[in-house]
């Protein structure tokens, strides 16, 4: 408990320091930050010039007072007015995407973690085995491209011209969302793809990372009592040697989860899936400051909740931290 | 697969725990054999009785020093990665000579497929692509080289301080560390560029903020693994200041590690900064394989059917990723005696029955009776 | 400051016995818990004694009872909680609060317990006779190398210069530690704190080491603190020796006298647990049971007392003072059996 | 045997003589008993004969166990004495085939009520572990799998051989702790909870857990500290007795050896140097290495005499000396025992010695007066 309460405490910290490091960066443009901003971006009226300078905080009060006004309204998700959906606030735009990031992120790290942790750990028992000489350089080879390149030249050869796939978007744009059979089916045939690649993308760190910790835990004089004792191979596979070499992978987990996240959003981008990443970049083209701003705190709190989440499986899996 | 880089070679100098009272040379003496792709026992028919290990001479000190690397230039992983590696720095360092003339220059019509005039075909503007895949080595490579450079600097300073100062300084530079660790590197990356004005050296400052925090991890672990050891104890009592201890007792055990690390930084750095230009973040009058990738995107190759435009810069990223994280794959199977041990049981059994056992038990071997005269 | 010089070791010892180091009162514990809840490892409580010239003081306990801590302390890698270091007279401590003077590493010296993690595997073993020497301005460059190879003959490790080239992963366990007590040598130290030297050692060169120190107690009148977890080596090559428990010394004497006449239940139980093949078969006896305290929730009282087969009441709610035995041999027990001892903090006149 | 097999395994010095000595070593068990406290057995329990084991190194093939020969009787303690690197746990490991890579067994035979133990097909082996031949290994600490509960470590047992419900064995995991002093509610306890006594503890209930006939108990105090030694020993002892079992009793410790053995087998890189009684190897050592080992623990009690030890240091077994592999240390070693391996047999009754002719000290058939 204590543990759980102190990774917490971290978390909020690791928040408070996404927010001030948020309200710092429009700090960082040379000259007025609106002007400079307003320069670059083309035509605004100026209910959207006073819109802009609310949500960046660029008020008349001092420093210290701006921050704390910035501080509440982002703890209560009022990042301002997106300016390229004007007048639709940031935080309706983003509660648009967080569903789609965290559908398409969510099936590609639970497939690829469960795939690439069973190649690590068959790798690693049968060693010297075809899983054991070839895969893994193999996955070393496909982890190598970057995923929106895998996606692009995925797009392009089984969307475009094997048609298998369709090439844009999270569902049929024909359709209505709605609790339906044809929306379900639509949405999955959308995510295949980019599921696939992503999970392609990350198969090779899972598999590489517990392969390597299977293979230390495979000379632990615990596997060699458990041997001793006569048990089946697949018990000292499983509940004695996996067992503890996940825990490693479970502690990257949040690492990789940041890692996962930076291929996720190029991927979005290029399918035109409607999530966190697609939102972020095309912000970004449309230099939408508060957008991209509401858009890293909401993907860093996500990040954060996920990683909150992962330590209190952690402390169900591992006795040991339990206690302290 | 960085997630899990062992530290190395200072561990194989120590007793694993795991030593089953084994050959007296023990985990040492498996670490520091110089040549282990001549194994003996490849020799087929070799007669019986005769003795099959020649006692090799002491070892000469000093060639001995960097076991690991030697070892490590030996390995066919390694020498892949690194011929790879090496092909493309020669690209980027010969471009002028391999493909001369502007790369930025319209050459011809758009869109062209590959044909002999032009090598890899011609873009949506009409530039040359081959020109492009070779001048853009160029920047890329020097992106990620320098990044990698300053991460690795960055990180082994932060890392080696916590690590060996300890107490309050650690606390806070590990505070630091976690955080950075666990704030999504690439969307801060995105709006930092955003924010940020265009160009290489904002490119390569974004790429080092967000990137140090690893490999400090990584380093500021193995420090204090090492702080903890009793050489450095020992040289404290010898009355050694904390300056040289951290750079002649402490360092010197971790240059596999630094060199892992910068190996995996520049992996990152080149993926990072391609990604970033891709979309439009780098700076993109600038020719390099994001840059390329970005244009190759803009005038709609996929919907023309212009996969030559894409491919080939997107495969240098990939073909040197794959080297990069090739070399550190092998330097994992170097400085980790365990992932060797098997591969040497392999090499061994290769041909004979035990090879295809499924079980983990210890294979007996039992030779054929060789007095029977 | 004369007054540190303790009048019974000087009675005691077999040698010339000039007090070079004395430790008073040393205590160290080791802040654990939180802000809010602030707890300590006591892990070494109120530890005295002194180590005269040419003297072996063995120092004998479990594991975790405190040992290492006490060599630790002294070899000054981390600093004591509170207490007192006396090198010949001067209160080091006071006079050198931060980090210790070049003199004091001079003079106190340390050997480690791991031959495997006490050498550097990136150097040479003449490097790690060098750096001392260079250190301490022992020697002119020119005669470095020569200096290197007559501290290796002393300790035994022959052709001087082929051992002086190799690299630790060349050498055994054993020669390691040859190597290790060697660069100890090298500044000519007057007091040499061996942590567990020979625990990790093959069994059959243990006592090539053992007596390797012997020799050089005896040729250059060196003053060692011998810190063991085995009663016979501490009997073997102890001219004095200690037993711990718990982070506080419980008994102390000239080592036959100790292993003859032990006084201390702990000691006595020590004594009964070590095999002995003169002996026979190991006879069948309900042993005391209890844990050992845990060295952040102490009980107040004797430590001892949860697994003391002559636990008394007085025993869970006082601890003792020292309670001396014998004057010709300096003999003292830290127990209510043998009466309350003295009040502890006397730290103005000679521990006795 | 198998065509095409590339592995050649290290070929023994004197490749001509190895036979002879066999034969010899067969009858050892039966013979050593006269000489014993031990009762004498007709068959025994455990027969090693020849073993050899080879680690794999680039270097080439290391034997760390080369050629050892002996037999356990129902009941009896065999005590392996030697230095680390002797080869005294691997052959434990050998036993139960639960050698880790790059391990292999070369040659020799191991039988275990007859049973050919090497030539056991998977699925035979796993019955005969633990049934069989138990361990209880060095360290609890590490032989425990840390995020299990101790209870079901023991459960996990009697599950797989004894065939019973979880229930029916988490009643009996209970005793077995009750049998070895642990409270019945630490079954639920995970390893890092127990003090290290009480794990091993724990270890040793596991390795009761069958009621096996044998077990192996490789230094299973080495970790301890010597009061938790001596209880634990005791108990031990006192299971022995109760449940009749054999030990294979492996140590670097002479004292607890000699106290706790019926014979001991001394052992010198990879080979067995002198075989006898507890008391016989104690008070008449033949071997010099015996007899260094015996002054390298120095006593508790009499008058302080001056203990040499053993000069030199253990070989490196990739390099092994020709010839006696003692010869570089020994103090009586005479021209022929540089070139030639002496051979182990039986100097006195029950006493086997690896021995040339004419070595200093002893007469064949008649009482050595080393001492």
């Amino acid at each position: 408990m204590r543990y759980i309460l102190r990774r917490l405490g971290f978390y909020l910290l690791a928040f408070w320091a996404a927010i001030t490091l948020d309200f710092f960066l429009p700090r960082l443009l040379p000259g007025d930050p609106a002007a400079t901003i307003l320069g670059s971006g083309g035509q605004l009226d100026p209910s959207q010039v006073q819109a802009l300078r609310e949500a960046l905080g660029l008020t008349d009060q001092p420093l210290i007072l701006q921050y704390f006004t910035y501080l509440t309204h982002a703890i209560r998700g009022d990042f301002g007015i997106s300016f390229s959906n004007f007048p639709v606030p940031v935080i309706t735009v983003i509660l648009t995407g967080l569903w789609w990031t965290l559908l398409l992120g969510g099936s590609s790290v639970i497939i690829s973690f469960i795939i690439g942790n069973l190649i690590g750990i068959f790798g690693s028992w049968r060693r010297g085995g075809a899983v054991d000489s070839f895969v893994p350089p193999l996955l070393v080879l496909v982890g190598a491209f970057p995923p929106f390149f895998l996606g692009l030249c995925a797009i392009y050869l089984l969307a475009f011209q094997l048609h298998w796939f369709p090439t844009r978007h999270a569902y049929e744009d024909t359709l209505v969302p709605g609790f339906d059979p044809a929306f379900f089916g639509s949405v999955i045939t959308h995510m295949l793809l980019p599921v696939i690649v992503l999970v392609l993308s990350q198969l090779g760190g899972w598999a590489l990372g517990m392969r390597n910790t299977m293979v230390s835990v495979l000379a632990e004089d615990y596997i060699t009592m458990a041997e001793a004792k006569g048990l089946t191979q697949n018990r000292i596979m499983f509940r004695y040697a996996a067992r503890n070499a996940m825990l490693p992978s479970v502690t990257a987990f949040g690492i990789v989860l940041g890692f996962v996240l930076s291929g996720q959003l190029l991927i979005e981008q290029i399918f035109s899936y409607p999530g966190l990443g697609f939102l972020l970049i095309s912000a970004v083209q449309k230099l939408d400051y508060p957008l991209m701003q509401g858009l890293f705190l909401m993907i860093t709190f996500a990040v954060l909740v996920a990683n909150f989440i992962v330590d209190i499986v952690y402390t169900r899996l591992d006795p040991r931290v339990r206690a302290g | 697969m960085e997630t899990h880089n062992k530290p190395a070679h200072f561990e194989q100098q120590t007793p694993s725990p795991e030593t089953v009272d084994g050959p007296v040379a023990g985990p040492e003496g498996a670490a520091e054999m110089p040549d282990r792709q001549d194994l003996p026992v490849e020799v087929e028919g070799t007669p019986a009785g005769q003795l099959l290990v020649a006692a090799p001479p002491l070892p000469v000190p000093g060639r001995q020093r960097m076991v690991w690397l030697r070892t490590l230039l030996k390995n066919p992983k390694a020498l892949t990665g690194i011929a790879i590696v090496g092909l493309f720095i020669l690209v980027a360092l010969f471009a002028p000579v391999i493909a001369p003339g502007d790369p930025t220059e319209f050459v011809d019509s758009p869109n062209l497929p590959p044909s002999a005039a032009h090598l890899f075909g011609t873009e949506g503007q009409g530039k040359d692509v081959f020109r492009q895949t070779v001048w853009g080595a160029q920047t890329s490579l020097f992106i990620g080289f320098v990044t990698g450079f300053i991460i690795t600097l960055v990180s082994t300073i932060i890392g080696m301080t916590a690590g060996y100062f300890r107490g309050r300084i650690d606390d806070i530079l590990t505070l630091l560390t976690n955080l950075f660790l666990v704030i999504p590197g690439l969307p801060l990356l995105i709006i930092l560029s955003a924010f940020l004005a265009p160009g290489t050296g904002t490119i390569i400052g974004a790429l080092a903020f967000t990137g140090w925090a690893f490999g400090a991890r990584v380093k500021r672990s193995q420090t204090l693994s090492l702080r903890e050891k009793d050489f450095v104890a020992a040289a404290l009592v010898s009355g050694e200041s904390s300056f040289k201890i951290i750079f002649t007792e402490i360092l010197p055990n971790m240059i596999s590690i630094i060199m892992g690390s910068f190996i995996s930084s520049t992996t990152y750095a080149i993926s990072a900064s391609t990604a970033l230009a891709f979309i439009g973040l780098g700076n993109v009058s600038e020719v390099t394989w994001g840059t390329n990738l970005y244009w190759s995107q803009n005038n709609g190759a996929i919907l023309q059917g212009a996969w030559w435009t894409f491919v080939p810069s997107g495969l240098c990223v990939a073909l040197v990723a794959f080297g990069l994280s090739f070399i550190n794959y092998a330097l994992d199977e170097v400085t980790n005696p365990r992932l060797r041990a098997e591969k040497d049981l392999n090499k061994v059994l290769k041909g004979t029955a035990f090879r295809k056992t499924r079980t983990r038990a210890t294979p007996v071997f039992r030779q054929s009776q060789p007095n029977s005269k | 400051m004369t007054q540190s010089v303790a009048p019974a070791e000087q009675r005691s010892g077999k040698g010339p016995g000039e007090v070079v180091l004395e430790v008073r009162n040393l205590t160290k514990h080791f802040p654990v818990g939180t802000l809010f809840r602030p707890k300590a490892v006591k892990a070494l409580n109120d530890v005295s004694f002194t180590i005269s010239r040419g003297q072996v003081v063995a120092l004998v306990g479990e594991s975790g009872s405190g040992k290492s801590t006490t060599a630790r302390l002294i070899s000054r890698l981390m600093p004591p909680t509170s207490g007192e270091i006396i090198l010949r007279g001067k209160n080091v401590l006071k006079t050198e609060p931060h980090r210790p003077s070049l003199s004091y590493r001079k003079e106190v010296q340390m050997i480690f317990q791991d031959p495997f993690g006490s050498l550097n595997p990136v150097h040479t073993i003449s490097h790690h006779l060098e750096r001392p020497l260079e250190i301490h301005k022992m020697v002119t460059d020119k005669n470095l190398l020569g200096r290197v190879h007559e501290l290796l003959e002393t300790v035994g490790l022959t052709p001087p210069d082929e051992a002086a080239r190799k690299y630790p992963y060349q050498m055994s366990g054993g020669q390691r530690q040859r190597v290790a007590i060697a660069r100890a040598l090298a500044v000519e130290p007057e007091i040499i704190l061996a942590d567990e030297p020979i625990s990790m050692l093959d069994v059959s060169i243990r006592m090539g080491v053992l007596n390797l120190m012997e020799q050089l107690k005896e040729e250059r009148g060196i003053g060692f603190l011998y810190i063991t977890h085995d009663l016979a080596s501490a009997r073997y090559i102890g001219d004095r020796t200690m037993v711990m428990y718990t982070g506080y010394l419980v008994e102390a004497a000239e080592s036959r006298e100790l292993m003859e006449q032990p006084a201390h239940p702990y000691t006595q139980m020590l004594m009964a647990a070590v095999p002995n093949p003169e002996g026979g078969l190991i006879k069948k006896k309900a042993e005391a049971r209890g844990e050992i305290p845990s060295l952040t929730d102490m009980p107040p009282g004797c430590p001892f007392a949860a697994r003391c087969p002559k636990v008394m009441d007085i025993c869970k709610r006082s601890m003792p003072g020292r309670t001396q035995l014998s004057q010709t041999s300096d003999h003292w027990v830290r127990c209510h059996l043998y009466g309350q001892g003295e009040e502890k903090q006397a730290t103005t006149t000679a521990q006795l | 045997m198998e065509k095409g097999q590339s592995y050649q395994p290290v070929m023994s010095q004197e490749i001509a003589q190895p036979q002879t000595q066999v034969k010899g070593q067969n009858q050892i068990m039966s013979q050593s008993q006269n000489n014993t406290a031990f009762p004498v057995q007709t068959k025994p329990l455990l027969e090693v004969k020849d073993l050899r084991v080879e680690y794999l190194s680039p270097k080439g093939p290391v034997r760390a166990v080369d050629g050892v020969s002996f037999s356990i009787a129902p009941g009896e303690v065999l005590g392996l004495a030697g230095e680390s690197g002797s080869g005294k746990s691997t052959i434990a490991h050998a036993l139960l085939r639960v050698l880790r890579p790059p391990a292999l067994i070369t040659g020799g035979e191991v039988y275990f009520k007859g049973k050919d133990v090497l030539s056991l097909a998977e699925h035979e082996l796993e019955e005969f572990r633990w049934q069989d031949i138990s361990m209880v290994f060095q360290s609890a600490m590490n032989s425990l799998n840390p995020v299990m509960r101790i209870g079901d470590q023991i459960i996990d047992v009697l599950v797989k051989h004894k065939k019973i419900s979880k229930r029916e064995a988490r009643l009996r995991a209970g005793e077995l702790l009750d049998i070895v002093n642990i409270d019945k509610n630490r079954l639920d306890a995970y390893p890092h909870e127990l003090s290290g006594g009480m794990r091993q503890r724990a270890v040793i209930a596991i390795a009761l857990a069958l009621n096996p006939p044998m077990m192996i108990m490789d230094e299973p105090t080495t970790a301890l500290d010597v009061v938790v030694q001596k209880e634990i020993m005791q108990q031990i002892e006192e299971l022995k007795e109760k449940m009749g079992f054999s030990i294979l009793f492996i140590t670097h410790d002479m004292s607890l050896m000699v106290e706790f053995s019926n014979r001991i087998a001394i052992m010198y890189a990879g080979e067995i140097v002198e075989m006898a009684a507890a008391r016989e190897i104690f008070e008449n050592p033949l071997h010099p290495y015996t007899r260094g080992l015996i002054s390298s623990f120095p006593p508790l009690v009499g008058p302080k005499r001056k203990m040499a030890g053993i000069p030199g240091a253990p070989p490196n077994m990739a390099e092994p000396p020709t010839g006696c592999r003692f010869h570089p240390r020994c103090t009586q070693c005479r021209p022929v025992d540089k070139v030639t391996r002496p051979q182990l047999q039986e100097v006195l009754p029950g006493h086997w010695l690896a021995y040339h002719e004419g070595m200093p000290g002893i007469n064949r058939g008649q009482a050595g007066q080393a001492k």
